[in-house]
């Protein structure tokens, strides 16, 4: 199984997934690696199972089969690096509505980064939410909660993020600085698997196509890839 | 590994860039403790349906003493049994259907043991209280001091291991839209040595006689409940994550 | 031969009504479980050998409605407001 | 071994296999118990104490004793579901968890029905009855579970964990109804012990136990064999056995 090590310069590499989610097959024999320094951007219609696949990456689901390596080796065999190296965040990001902004972000944080308080409140004040910072986030608007969840990217350190939906209600100019953000964080090194409804104002973007729809019932699904891999 | 570019990011190493498994689970249970005491009728829920069910007994077969004596510590067990049964559905659900549990599933630190933090703030609002009130009830069923004494005893040890084994239960159902009705037949038969040995204790002590050996067996069982069950509901938990 | 006579056997001294029903229950219930078994196999047969020549003749057939996935969100002409806007 | 391992994680080698064997268990079962069951009506002497209710211990013990094996099984299979992902465990547990419901029901009826000449009253809140109950209830958790999940796998593994939790509580349910009602009898039969009833009486029940093992044999087998037909049905195999092998190689399972 294991084959000899190439250069191994992607944290992550997947080779021949497939996932099957109640009786259908999501995608078949992708192949991919993710590179530091890159961004990528996770495209389908509806149901052609853009989130499973993320779920994939970050480990949460494991109803597939083929390989994923991290930094060369097999990364079941390196659950811990895996864990710090990446941060995911889900289009449900773990808010909860009577907790104010910064008990927000302490909880999520805690475990992995030890990060001052200090850095949280600029960390709030950066995206929008000074003012907010000790009203229970029940009271914000939908918009305002994504903030919250978006700001553990402002001081984040892991190498590989997860960005699901990351720019769901938010307004056109804070879309456009999350974007600038990403493409900062990628210059320096970071790498971003994400996927987007919009069409993301970003160049370089490395592009994994998922699946035909869901009409296609698994039976019938040929051999040729319903995946592939393109620069852009 | 050949020569490779540093990296501007630089991977991290697990152990010592991460807080300790220490600070991650204080984190955690400091987080459900202060959710607890925002939404206070989490805490208050359980402990009227213990009190209330409690009642219905004398209401219900027979006020008489004689009835109740005997009875009391069974109806106080089996009462606590069924708050804390009735709490269970919301230790994983509210933190699954916000991303809060995968955002735990995907610490650094091992997740059983994130697990333990948050029973530990399960058991610290509804457990807890169900043995601070316990010596009241134990009063109006007219329990003689020392039944009421072990009677709290085995119930100080036995809802930490009610809260251990539901965990398990909730974590496989907490996918499940409307999961509480089975959460409830899967941990019932569970839950009866449990039962069994805390009222046969009470019983023992009723009768005379000397229950530290009781008492022991139920500390040998919260030891296992408490290596064996956090293990299992983490072991759940993934599977009711990778399902979502 | 424990028993001197088939009316031996039935009664059994007063227990045979007990013995009796509790045989009785043992093969009904295995019979039961058996008969449901074969019954649960021959409708996922009957089931596969129906579903068969549906599956075999849909995949040449792609103009098939509705099942190439794709959306047009076009607004669908009910006959309700087809009338009224007649009348 | 791996190989074999192996190849049993195959629904198709294990559909065929199986078949080969399940004329022979329906054949030696059938024999076996029924041989032992005319025996124990027919032949054993009476029992000096309960007279001749005693002879119902010919069909509660097997069936308490299978109910409560074929949960270990189940738990066994679900370890196996969760370490090696083998599908055929998994389907083992789906067809065989009605089977041990069943034999649980059995179990608890006969010895119901047994409790009234015996203690004078159908229900008894004996030992042995009520952990057969507490067997019941983990049985029908463990179909709940299965059912509730529409995802094949997730039922799988869920149901997998719990059985390994229910199994490790087996002991204890046991030890703490035992201690709860100490007036309970002593166990009938133990393979393991040196048995205390006369041969003519325990032969036969011997009979009938491992005739109702193998006759579990042969209904786990042939709805297994039920069950991969229904997972399997997208599969060339399966499509190709409904049509060619025709209707008497799919009801007994070829042979």
């Amino acid at each position: 199984m294991t084959e000899p090590l190439q250069q191994a310069d992607h944290l992550l590499k997947a080779q021949r997934l497939e996932c099957e989610r109640d009786g259908r097959t999501l995608f078949r024999d992708l192949s991919f690696s993710i590179v530091p320094g890159t961004l990528t951007r996770v495209e389908g219609p509806n149901g052609s199972g853009k989130t499973t696949l993320l779920r994939i990456l970050a480990g949460l689901n494991d109803n597939w089969s083929g390989h994923i390596h991290w930094c060369g080796r097999p990364r079941h065999k390196q659950w811990d690096s895996v864990r710090r190296n990446t941060l995911y965040l889900g289009h449900r990001p773990g808010i909860k509505g009577v907790l104010t902004p910064m008990e927000n972000l302490q909880a999520l944080v805690a475990g992995r980064q030890a990060v001052s308080r200090d850095v949280l409140s600029r960390a709030l004040v950066q995206v929008g939410l000074g003012p907010w910072q000790n009203v229970p986030c029940e009271h914000l608007s939908a918009g305002q909660k994504r903030r919250v969840a978006l700001a553990r990217l402002l001081f984040a350190d892991e190498p590989l993020w997860l960005l699901d939906e990351a720019f769901t209600a938010l307004d056109v100019e804070a879309v456009a600085a999350v974007e600038r953000l990403l493409a900062d964080r990628v210059r320096d090194g970071g790498a971003v698997v994400m996927t987007t409804h919009h069409q993301p104002a970003l160049d370089d973007m490395q592009r994994i196509l998922l699946g035909h729809g869901p009409g296609q019932p698994a039976a019938e699904v040929s051999d040729e890839p319903v995946a592939e891999v393109s620069h852009g | 590994m050949g020569s490779r570019q540093p990296l501007a990011v630089p991977l991290l190493d697990p152990v010592n860039s991460s807080p300790g498994v220490w600070h991650a689970m204080v984190a955690v249970l400091r987080r459900d403790l202060r959710l607890s005491v925002r939404q206070k009728q989490d805490l208050l829920n359980p402990l009227l349906f213990f009190v209330m069910v409690v009642a219905l007994f004398p209401l219900g077969v027979s006020p008489e003493s004689s009835f109740l004596g005997e009875a009391g510590a069974g109806i106080l067990w089996v009462g606590a049994l069924l708050a804390t049964m009735l709490s269970l559905d919301h230790l994983f659900r509210f933190d699954f259907e916000d991303g809060t549990l995968e955002q735990i599933a995907l610490q650094p630190q091992p997740l059983f043991l994130l697990v333990l933090s948050k029973i530990l703030a399960h058991w610290l609002v509804t457990g807890l209280p169900l043995v601070i009130l316990t010596p009241l009830l134990g009063l109006m069923l007219y329990l003689d001091g020392n039944s009421v004494a072990v009677l709290c005893l085995t119930l100080l040890i036995g809802t930490p291991v009610l809260s251990l084994i539901g965990s398990v239960g909730a974590a496989l159902t907490v996918g499940l839209r409307a999961g509480g009705v089975l959460l409830s037949l899967l941990v019932i038969p569970l839950y009866i040595p449990v039962l069994i040995f805390g009222t046969g204790t009470v019983m023992a002590a009723g009768s005379g006689a000397d229950v530290s050996g009781h008492l022991a067996l139920m500390a040998a069982m919260l030891v296992l409940a408490l290596v064996l069950a956090p293990l299992a509901a983490a072991a759940a938990l993934k599977i009711s994550l990778s399902a979502s | 031969m424990a028993f001197e006579s088939f009316s031996a056997l039935v009664y059994m001294e007063g227990h045979g009504p007990y013995v009796w029903t509790c045989y009785g229950a043992f093969f009904l219930l295995l019979g039961l479980l058996a008969w449901y078994s074969v019954f649960e196999r021959r409708q996922v047969v009957r089931a596969q050998r129906d579903q068969q020549p549906l599956q075999t003749s849909r995949q040449g057939d792609s103009s098939d409605w509705g099942r190439s996935g794709e959306a047009s969100f076009q607004r669908i002409q009910s006959s309700h407001s087809e009338t009224a806007s007649k009348s | 071994m791996w190989q074999f391992f192996h190849k049993l994680g195959s629904p198709k080698w294990f559909y065929g296999i199986a078949g080969r064997f399940m004329p022979w268990l329906l054949g030696a079962g059938l024999l076996l118990s029924l041989c032992g069951i005319v025996w124990g009506l027919l032949f054993a002497p009476q029992d000096y104490l309960q007279g001749n209710s005693y002879r119902i211990i010919f069909i509660h013990v097997p069936t308490a004793f299978l109910a409560q094996s074929v949960y270990m099984m189940i738990a066994v299979a679900g370890v196996i579901t969760l370490v090696w992902k083998m599908k055929v465990a998994d389907v083992f547990v789906r067809s065989v968890a009605p089977v041990g419901v069943v034999l649980t029901l059995l179990a608890l009826f006969t010895g119901a029905v047994w409790g009234k000449p015996t203690w004078g009253a159908y229900w008894v809140w004996d030992a042995r009855l009520t952990s057969m109950l507490i067997l019941l209830f983990l049985y029908l958790g463990i179909i709940g579970l299965g059912y509730a999940y529409s995802d094949e796998k997730t039922a799988a593994r869920s149901v997998a964990v719990l059985a390994i939790v229910g199994v490790v509580n087996i002991p204890i349910i046991k030890y703490s109804v035992d201690w709860w009602n100490t007036l309970h009898q002593p166990a009938t039969f133990r393979i393991t012990e040196k048995p205390t009833m006369p041969a003519e009486m325990w032969v036969p029940l011997l009979l009938v136990v491992l005739g109702t093992y193998l006759l579990f044999g042969w209904i786990a087998f042939y709805r297994m064999q039920t069950e991969i037909l229904r997972r399997e049905r997208r599969t060339r195999w399966v499509r190709e056995l409904v049509q060619t092998g025709g209707q008497s190689q799919l009801k007994t399972g070829g042979a």
